[in-house]
């Protein structure tokens, strides 16, 4: 038992938030948000550098063999930065897909480029209304009921969709499939498309709680400065409880993300459980970190000219991918009240119980 | 007899009025917002319909350009203007906010030049009152207005002043004595938008339209005929106006009837897939807005009896500003993957701007004095706790 | 169109609290909870002098003729004062439903006693797990799915259960019923019964808007006195913030109670639903001004010392009744999502709308 | 390897150690209440019996009565104690707070006289902080204590001294320096509530048992080897206290475990007549529960590998103390009109005291720092806020 990231695993995501820090800064995010710079190559490119949409490939492609628990503070990361990259969908949705079909030549080649950054993999998930970042992506994983097929950008069709962030580019794809793009079909087929929900709920619900954190950061930085009545509005306690009800929001979040990511992939019940409360708990956090924000900027808040909205408005969009609130919320009732998942104490981590004694 | 909660034969003949004509006028399809250009002057265009109709402000004197009607009335004009759909009325600083100011504060000229204009529609009104360093603490601003002779002249910088960007008129405070300080040397003035050493800069809000602007006033020569009250009365003129804000008309509670009306709509087409809390979230939506609906009717026949609205403005302020929030969650939350749509996407679930909805409502809580200021001013003026 | 209460109504409010406050200061409440007096019988007396008891019965048996409308304010002022006494259930819900059957002579003989206040009843409903009162009643009224009884005490068994509100006496009650009991069976019954029902939710609703009202009131004494690190505590925006939040929800709880009181006894959708709505109001409202009173007072409000938990534990025990939380928001639910109830600008009053127009 | 959410085998084996124990010596009827004389007398048999097993504080080292076992062995110790439905411990004063408290500012002398006591459950103690006029504001206390050749003679008056009417000793602070203010000059010290000169008045909870007292001291000569620490030390070494009443131990996580999973039991047998929302409230309660012992496994081991408890012990207190008032609201609303019945009537729906248990609830915000002081230190000292 032991709950804490390695040394490895703390420089890594170190080494991320100075580039995504970097990357992402005010200036560049509200350049992007208005389309009045393109550096999104640039950026992909930089992430690529530092290993990123490689990271959850085998090494023998070029990836770093690491898993989910690893990513896990990448993601959390990424969302703190409001990255305007997919690289979330690609690295830690995407490139596990395809790694589970590795051993067929086409889709190593396709994870060898997705390993390096020289392909860009998006995903189209039946259990998404719409595609993230199809419109960037080089190739397309269309995740169906029965069959996955992995086709290339060119060889589908992309009827655009307008998300209130800009940043997220949205689209329904179609594409003629047959036995030339199928890489997997039957229970094999269900069960990587499974994973590739639970993988995909859980980071953007890690996304959100980086969110939070920003958000609280721009709250904070704000009532710090901000003087009415003769005082920074940050000494009232008004502002103060809201904001620290926020961080109370965020820090029961996390333990529950970290423990969801060591057991997403096992698809029991318990640990669809722990993606359903990771998914609730990021997302009402980074509601409330949202709302709070605004308020505390006041009319500021309402206005373009502050950085909150781009993050409020990245959050709406998670929020509704990959099972939303409504979604997981019933899955978590049905296995407590249907299937009555074990919520003892000793139950915690599925693992610990005791096989039952004959005292 | 009292607690008679039914209408009057006048009453429901007045109503089946508004409803025949709104039928008629309402425009079919909805306006785009008015917060942007063309949105704006769609809506002025829909003032000057609804005068035309003698519907710009029906609670209004007949000299004044409404017709006399009682506060019932105007609620049950309300009821049908939001049950038709009708457009946002773009000139509400005016009619709900300046109109009842001028009336208890304005000169017999001013009330004659500026009232009519108002429910005509031909001039709009922006407000002028806060400045980059002051926001709630509305007392801290530092615009000055100088006297010199017949005239005074502006200085200063006024800040989220809605709609100012396509307004004709703003209203607002200044410093008419520079050695005053907080609440006292304050006077109220009334602008032209396109006068002299005037500047509309707009300040793009969240959804990206200049909702807001900023106002220059550099070297602006105002005649005394344009001050509303006596030099140094303008904070509690400034009061009694941000009284009306709060109070009984700028939120008529049919607008929150609507919009939890339409919330069960969304929420009967996505019964299968909503988490269960989401079914009494709405039905609690539904509950609060005709609990604001009923406090309304209790406060209008209070009025209608003598009374005054006094501190219960805020508890108004906090219970309208909350469900609206709480409407377009509950109304996202159904959405789900769909709820990010922006508005005009092809794919956005039914006609109702849900999202943009809901961004408007964050609003809510922040402006007409920051609903932490309401819980003050409820704490202190009527429960009577202690001052902090 | 009128919202407000003639002076008539207020006046007899303004008596009644009157003689409420006085009858149930802090020591008289206090000494009644601790069963250290017992001034009941006297404190009955009193409030049958003002004609309390009789204000609901026809003027025919002594009684002031008088309607739901005009009671509601008494209910509110019964909980207000934390009434030990059943005045809201024998005078608003058993004199009324007795008035229904005036014409029985065996009714008429109990419904004048009851309306001096000579005789006390009791109603033992079958929405209600126990009878409130039937200890120290003179009759009950034993309502069924199918038929209504009216028996003396002497004639029924108690089984006596514990509220822990120590001025509440919670019974099962049982007899023997027959034709010579029976005072109303079939469809007269059933909707007697259910008028009795809606009686019962919406006048506890009054009482808990009345106990919502002291405990606010116990709660800014007490912040308006006592000083910690140097400055009353009333004066944080903690303490402040939270008790603005009670009064508001009060504050919109209210018109829904009296809106309610003029069609309480219609039992249409739209009456049902204005009932569940006043329950759910003032029984939300109070439930988070006991937690706030508690929270005000510190570890005082926790102790027995101040009256807090009077109003509390009384609270408690109203909202279970007559319908509880859940009963009245599923019935609410039932009337907008199932039988559509029409929730317009234009419905609020029910009888508000317009036929359909052929223009 | 990092982020291993499994036990090892010496874990396992040591939580089959604990059920197995359990298994025999939990009473198979709940105790009375602990607030009252009979059940705390029988919670005080059951300390000695957890001693006579070895389990009375199982972090400590051997020599002072524990087994020197780990937080993760703590937590599996805990998770075993509530699943088995132990008495609660009525020396968690003693164990949680006074013995962290002597581990680090104890003498020699002192450690070894008290922790084996504790540990033994021979000796239960209370605290003795607050003081009429000194709640949430301890620096404003007033008790002194005024050194006399080698002894220090207490006066003053201390109150909601949890269990002090049957407890064996106190410890508390008081004032040394008369001339000091706020938080110089205050002194921490151990006295037997049996000592000569002190007076134990108990003061009724909301439900009626004396679970708090007041404690007079009139003229109470104690050796200076009662003081803890230095004289003047008395503030820091009450504030270390206080971390650890807010800290990882006072509230296991397997207590709010175990009661969410018995409103899920209770939510199972109402499912039919519950709001919705109440099903999402009990999933949440299970969530938080969850959310709490997951992050208590993550405290553990960030402790375990050097790490310290700072402010987060305040997001703790605040989380905690709302679940536990989560939980049993629900639990009431599905109880409806049953929710009222007092303890041990029979009427009442399982063997669950979820009434009792609702208003224990309540003290939660308030004891150990209200939260609204939580709140105000987690927004000053982990978010940087300016101080009011």
């Amino acid at each position: 038992m032991d709950f804490t990231f390695t040394e490895e695993q703390q420089m890594m995501v170190s080494a991320f938030r100075e580039l995504a820090d970097d990357l992402c800064s005010a200036t560049a995010l509200r350049a992007a948000f208005e389309g009045r710079s393109d550096h999104a190559s640039e950026r992909w490119q930089r992430l690529a550098e530092l290993g990123l949409p490689g990271m959850l490939a085998p090494e023998s492609v070029g990836g770093m063999g690491l898993n989910l628990a690893d990513f896990i503070l990448i993601a959390e990361a990424a969302g703190r930065a409001a990255l305007p990259e997919t690289l979330v969908e690609h690295a830690g949705i995407a490139v596990p897909l395809l790694s589970e079909f590795s051993a067929d030549a086409r889709v190593a080649s396709v994870l060898q480029a997705a390993a390096s950054g020289d392909a860009r993999v998006a995903i189209n998930h039946t259990s998404n209304p719409f595609a993230l970042g199809a419109l960037e992506a080089s190739h397309v994983l269309m995740v169906g009921d029965q069959e996955i097929h992995l086709l290339t950008r060119d060889a589908v069709s992309l009827e655009s969709h307008r998300s209130i962030d800009a940043l997220r580019s949205l689209s329904r794809v179609t594409g003629s499939l047959g036995a030339s793009t199928c890489i997997a079909r039957g229970a094999e087929a269900v069960a990587a498309a499974a994973r590739a929900f639970e993988r995909g709920a859980l980071l953007t619900a890690a996304e959100c709680a980086g969110l939070c954190e920003a958000l609280i950061g721009l709250g904070v930085s704000y009532a710090s400065e901000r003087t009415q009545f003769g005082k920074k509005i940050g000494s009232y306690q008004a502002i103060k409880h809201q904001l620290a009800n926020v961080q109370v929001k965020l820090e029961f979040a996390r333990p529950v993300l970290y423990a969801a990511a060591t057991q997403a992939d096992a698809l029991t019940t318990r640990s669809q459980f722990a993606v359903s409360h990771a998914k609730l708990a990021s997302t009402d956090a980074v509601d409330l970190a949202g709302r709070t924000a605004v308020q505390v900027h006041g009319a500021m808040g309402y206005s373009w000219e502050v950085d909150v909205h781009f993050y409020l408005k990245r959050a709406l969009g998670l929020t509704g991918m990959w099972g939303d609130r409504s979604f997981h919320m019933r899955r978590a009732q049905h296995q407590l009240f249907t299937q009555h998942l074990d919520v003892g104490p000793d139950a915690l981590f599925g693992s610990s119980a005791l096989p039952a004694m004959s005292l | 007899m009292a607690l008679d909660l039914n209408y009057t034969a006048d009453e429901q003949r007045f109503r089946a009025e508004v409803r025949a004509w709104m039928q008629t006028h309402v425009p079919k399809e909805p306006l785009p917002t008015l917060e942007g250009e063309v949105g704006f002057a769609l809506h002025r265009e829909w003032e000057k319909t609804l005068a035309a109709g003698d519907w710009g402000m029906i609670t209004w004197p007949r000299e004044y350009g409404g017709r006399g009607a009682s506060l019932i009335e105007w609620l049950i004009f309300e009821e049908e203007y939001y049950r038709a759909n009708a457009p946002l009325r773009v000139n509400q600083n005016g009619i709900f906010l300046l109109g009842p100011t001028l009336m208890e504060f304005g000169s017999e000229e001013q009330k004659a030049r500026f009232l009519p204009q108002m429910a005509a529609g031909e001039e709009v009104w922006a407000q002028a009152w806060s400045e980059p360093q002051a926001g709630s603490d509305l007392a801290a601003l530092r615009s000055t207005a100088t006297r010199e002779g017949d005239e005074y002249v502006l200085r200063g910088h006024k800040i989220w002043s809605s709609r100012a960007t396509f307004a004709d008129w703003c209203f607002g405070i200044f410093r008419t004595d520079p050695a005053s300080e907080r609440h006292k040397g304050l006077t109220f003035f009334l602008v032209p938008l396109t006068h002299p050493g005037v500047r509309v800069r707009g300040i793009r809000q969240m959804h990206g339209e200049p909702g807001f602007a900023e106002i220059f006033f550099e070297d602006v020569r105002v005649p005394v005929a344009w001050r509303l009250g006596a030099d140094g009365e303008g904070w509690n003129i400034a009061m009694a106006t941000a009284g009306f804000e709060r109070g009984l008309m700028l939120r008529s509670p049919a607008r929150f009837q609507v919009a939890a009306q339409r919330l069960v709509r969304l929420y009967e087409t996505h019964a299968e897939t909503a988490e269960p809390a989401l079914a009494s979230a709405v039905a609690q939506a539904v509950m609060d807005a005709e609990a604001y609906a009923l406090s309304t009717y209790a406060t209008a026949t209070r009025l209608i009896a003598g009374g005054k609205i006094g501190v219960e403005a805020s508890l108004n302020k906090i219970f309208w500003s909350e469900l609206d929030v709480h409407i377009h969650r509950c109304a996202l939350s159904l959405l789900g993957g769909f709820a990010e749509l922006a508005a005009g996407d092809p794919a956005v679930v039914g006609s109702d701007a849900w999202l943009d909805g809901f961004i408007f409502s964050l609003a809510g809580p922040i402006y007409a004095g920051t609903n932490e200021i309401q819980r003050n001013i409820i704490a202190e003026r009527l429960l009577g706790l202690p001052r902090g």
